[in-house]
């Protein structure tokens, strides 16, 4: 784990820390530059990690969103966590739909929930929402108006 | 004049009403004649919006979403939720609850796997299968039945424990159908497992690479298959199952017989982990008394990964310790093995995508929550 | 959604009308239609155990133009009402729908301040017959659904109604 | 013009089986129509829809497709063909048997095989996997 921590170091923040797997439920925790989390997910990937899942989490007060990667080493046994904050309103983030395929569902799926464009995804098209949604159901700002527009 | 036309391909729905995707998926294909040229699945039409219901819900009135995401492995759902709010609450679960928990939770693996079987033998056109293997479900769930009260959505687990105790009449009737299970698998792979037309159906159709499952995050059978080592069981055990002794059925060939014979192998595993279970349940309470009525975690997220029946489903839940989560993210097994199918699919035959698709298990609501 | 009237044969005799109603009652045709976890409680009744053939209303047919009965079971979401429709609109006369489970009658659980996804209750878009409540109903609620929706055809009832504890 | 009674008949009952055979085909379609509802209620005018899993089709189906099942048509015909003409020789084929009629039905029978031979050859049956070039 720690020739990771040592490739992450530069890319990253602040330095990644460790937490306690049974508080937490995972091992390495680190928040990675915005620009830099292709190379940040290279680096795990290279060390065998696979993508379980991309969260959106929507922090309104401090004015970002936060997408958070979760890698699981299946061998190792061991699970590692990027966090990115990015812009609430209009801003890009980097995919990784070239290094893994499986994530460019879970970035439509973030498109579709929090607004986020992928620089480098193909199609943002909705994956669960209605073809035409225009609208991000799971921003925390969504609730307030979500009765009068889209009740049928 | 001779005009060279574009070669012709023509666009057809596997609509969300077809017999074949087990609930509302739809699959766009580019079709050549019997060939599939481009197959790309469009989600979505059961969203019922479980994310976003959980900011709105406390953590116990959550407890009935979990069982409503995959109704076919309700129980190890509620119990991906129950180990997440214990371990943010920090709420100590008795050792009676825990074996409860596994032998539920097995149980509703077997119910779920014998599902599969039945649906993948219909959509390859055997339809007795199917007539089989809900006679034994229906035994299996009438047992579940008599303890917690509902035949496919369980909201059994409590946090800290379950929320009522099993019977001796729940236990003798366990032991039995243990070894009524085996007799029957036996005839099942008597029956349809070296059946020749299933052989031709299967074998060499869908074949997944293990860089393919690295790539797109498979788990379950399907990663298990292509020789991935992986079971959330054994990887990060939780609720006592490092007491039991198991073994992870494994294949390399990572076609759909391996998924099948996997999957089958994975029952007689799921027998074995109840009988160990059942043969000495720990007495003493089913319950932690001392759980506060509203809950309050520590702040900060959790992760916490459960191998349901599909593959590793896992929760990643942000809490600003208040009663009700900040987020709770749903990370849903079938998606993942789902966004296999366009890069496996193509220049198949259209019947084979559909074994092929069976062989996946899919179940549609846990991929659209 | 204002529920258009049920349009008739040329020839309508009584006793023709009678011969029919019950030859209707007695060969209902659902439409292979499973939306969520109701789809699983419908395969059982269609299994051996509860038997749906015994009441004739066990062939299930994927095209809607070969079904009479659309049963909704499960959760209509706003990405899947039209489809919903379409496939009712290709069943040919007769037809009847039955809403099965809380979700197609009301929405059941997941009807919560702030929802965007789904329609509450499948009587918003298409005229239903049968409701029967539960989540998910039990296969013999669905039994009884299906003699409900019989005796509404016929006026009679054939089958014994179960009789609540309290009046014995 | 006449003609001798049992002929007659015989004609008699030809006549009476092709009008029953008219009245059990047509009967059915009639009555239907009289006490069949004319129409059926919809809500989206989507009855006319071709039916294709509950959502509208996209593009049409006249198109050209692949000449395989042009093939399988023309050997169905070739066999056709040949049961056709056994109908009159299973007829006549027992009155006075002589082992010359077997030898002509095998030599009317192997020649018409040839078609699956020779189909068998080109490899009509087999369904191979086409790998489709990415993009």
């Amino acid at each position: 784990m720690n020739d990771i921590v040592s490739l992450l170091t530069p890319l990253s923040v602040h330095t990644p820390r460790f937490v306690t797997y049974t508080e937490k439920g995972w091992h390495l925790d680190a928040l990675i530059v915005t620009e830099r989390i292709i190379d940040a997910t290279r680096v795990l990937a290279d060390a065998g990690y696979t993508l379980e899942t991309i969260t959106g989490v929507d922090w309104p007060e401090q004015g970002n969103i936060e997408l958070v990667y979760d890698l699981f080493h299946s061998d190792r046994r061991e699970r590692a966590v990027l966090r990115v904050r990015i812009g609430r309103d209009g801003a890009e983030a980097k995919s990784i739909s070239s290094l893994f395929s499986g994530a460019a569902w879970h970035e439509r799926e973030a498109h579709d929930f929090f607004g986020v464009r992928f620089e480098g995804l193909a199609d943002h098209t909705p994956l669960l929402l209605a073809e035409d949604a225009d609208y991000h159901p799971l921003r925390k700002d969504y609730g307030a108006q979500a009765n009068d527009v889209h009740q049928t | 004049m001779y005009t060279k036309h574009k070669e012709e391909t023509f666009v057809l729905n596997l609509g969300p009403q077809h017999p074949a995707t087990h609930g509302v998926l739809r699959i766009k294909l580019t079709m050549d004649g019997e060939y599939i040229v481009n197959a790309e699945p469009v989600l979505g039409y059961i969203h019922r919006m479980h994310e976003k219901m959980a900011e709105n819900r406390t953590y116990a009135q959550y407890l009935p979403n979990l069982s409503r995401l995959d109704y076919l492995g309700a129980i190890s759902f509620s119990l991906a939720h129950c180990l997440i709010v214990e371990k943010a609450c920090g709420i100590e679960v008795p050792e009676r609850a825990t074996v409860i928990r596994v032998i539920m939770a097995e149980l509703n693996r077997i119910t779920s796997h014998l599902l599969w079987f039945g649906a993948l033998i219909v959509d390859l056109g055997g339809f007795t299968p199917m007539l089989y293997i809900f006679d034994d479900r229906e035994k299996i769930i009438d047992m579940m039945d008599s303890i917690t009260g509902s035949r496919l959505t369980f909201c059994y687990l409590r946090f800290g424990g379950v929320s009522c105790d099993i019977d001796d009449t729940f236990i003798a009737g366990v032991r039995d159908i243990v070894p009524y299970m085996r007799t029957r698998l036996k005839m099942y792979h008597a029956l349809v497992s070296r059946n020749a037309i299933l052989q031709e159906r299967l074998v060499g159709i869908g074949n997944i690479t293990p860089e393919m499952c690295r790539s797109y995050g498979a788990s379950g059978a399907v990663a298990r298959a292509s020789g991935v080592k992986h079971d959330v069981r054994q990887a990060e055990p939780y609720s006592g199952y490092e007491r039991y002794d198991f073994d992870i059925p494994m294949s390399t060939d990572g076609d759909s017989m391996a998924r099948f014979s996997v999957k089958m192998e994975e029952m007689e595993q799921s027998l074995r982990i109840i009988e160990q279970a059942v043969k000495n349940v720990p007495a003493g309470a089913y319950r932690n008394g001392k759980v506060p009525r509203t809950l309050t975690p520590a702040v900060g997220d959790f992760y916490q990964a459960v191998e349901t029946p599909r593959g590793a489903f896992g929760i990643r839940m942000v809490s600003d310790g208040s009663n009700t989560p900040y987020r709770m993210k749903l990370r849903s097994p079938c998606l993942s093995n789902l966004s296999l199918l366009p890069e496996v699919v193509e220049g198949m035959l259209l019947a084979d995508m559909l074994a092929f698709m069976g062989s996946l298990d899919l179940v549609i609501p846990e991929i659209d929550r | 959604m204002e529920p258009q009237e049920i349009p008739e044969g040329l020839i309508q005799l009584a006793v023709l009308d009678d011969l029919l109603s019950l030859c209707r009652a007695n060969s209902l045709w659902p439409l292979t239609f499973g939306l969520a976890c109701c789809a699983i409680e419908m395969m059982a009744t269609g299994a051996s155990r509860f038997d749906i053939a015994r009441f004739g209303a066990e062939v299930f047919r994927p095209s809607p133009r070969q079904a009479d009965v659309l049963i909704v079971n499960g959760t209509i979401s706003r990405k899947m009402a039209p489809s919903v429709v379409t496939l009712y609109d290709q069943i040919p006369e007769p037809k009847w729908v039955i809403a099965m489970g809380n979700c197609a009658i009301s929405g059941g659980p997941f009807v919560f301040e702030g929802q965007y996804g789904i329609i509450e209750g499948i009587d918003k878009l298409i005229p239903v017959d049968v409701y029967i409540p539960g989540c998910p109903p039990r296969p013999e609620a669905l039994i009884e659904g299906i003699l409900t929706l019989e005796e509404k055809l016929t006026g009679k009832r054939r089958f014994p109604r179960v009789e609540s504890g309290a009046q014995k | 013009m006449s003609i001798s009674s049992d002929a007659a008949v015989d004609l008699l009952y030809i006549i009476a089986l092709f009008l029953g055979g008219v009245v059990v085909v047509v009967s059915p379609i009639i009555i239907s129509k009289l006490i069949a509802p004319r129409r059926t209620r919809q809500y989206d005018n989507r009855t006319e829809q071709i039916v294709e899993c509950g959502v509208p089709p996209i593009g049409d189906a006249w198109m050209r497709y692949g000449a395989v099942y042009y093939l399988y048509a023309l050997i169905f015909i070739a066999f056709a063909v040949d049961v056709l003409f056994l109908f009159p020789v299973a007829v006549v084929y027992n009155t006075q048997y002589r082992w010359q009629d077997l030898i002509e039905l095998a030599v009317f029978v192997g020649i018409l095989s040839l078609v699956l031979i020779y189909a068998w050859k080109k490899d009509v049956f087999t369904w191979n996997r086409r790998k489709f070039r990415k993009g």
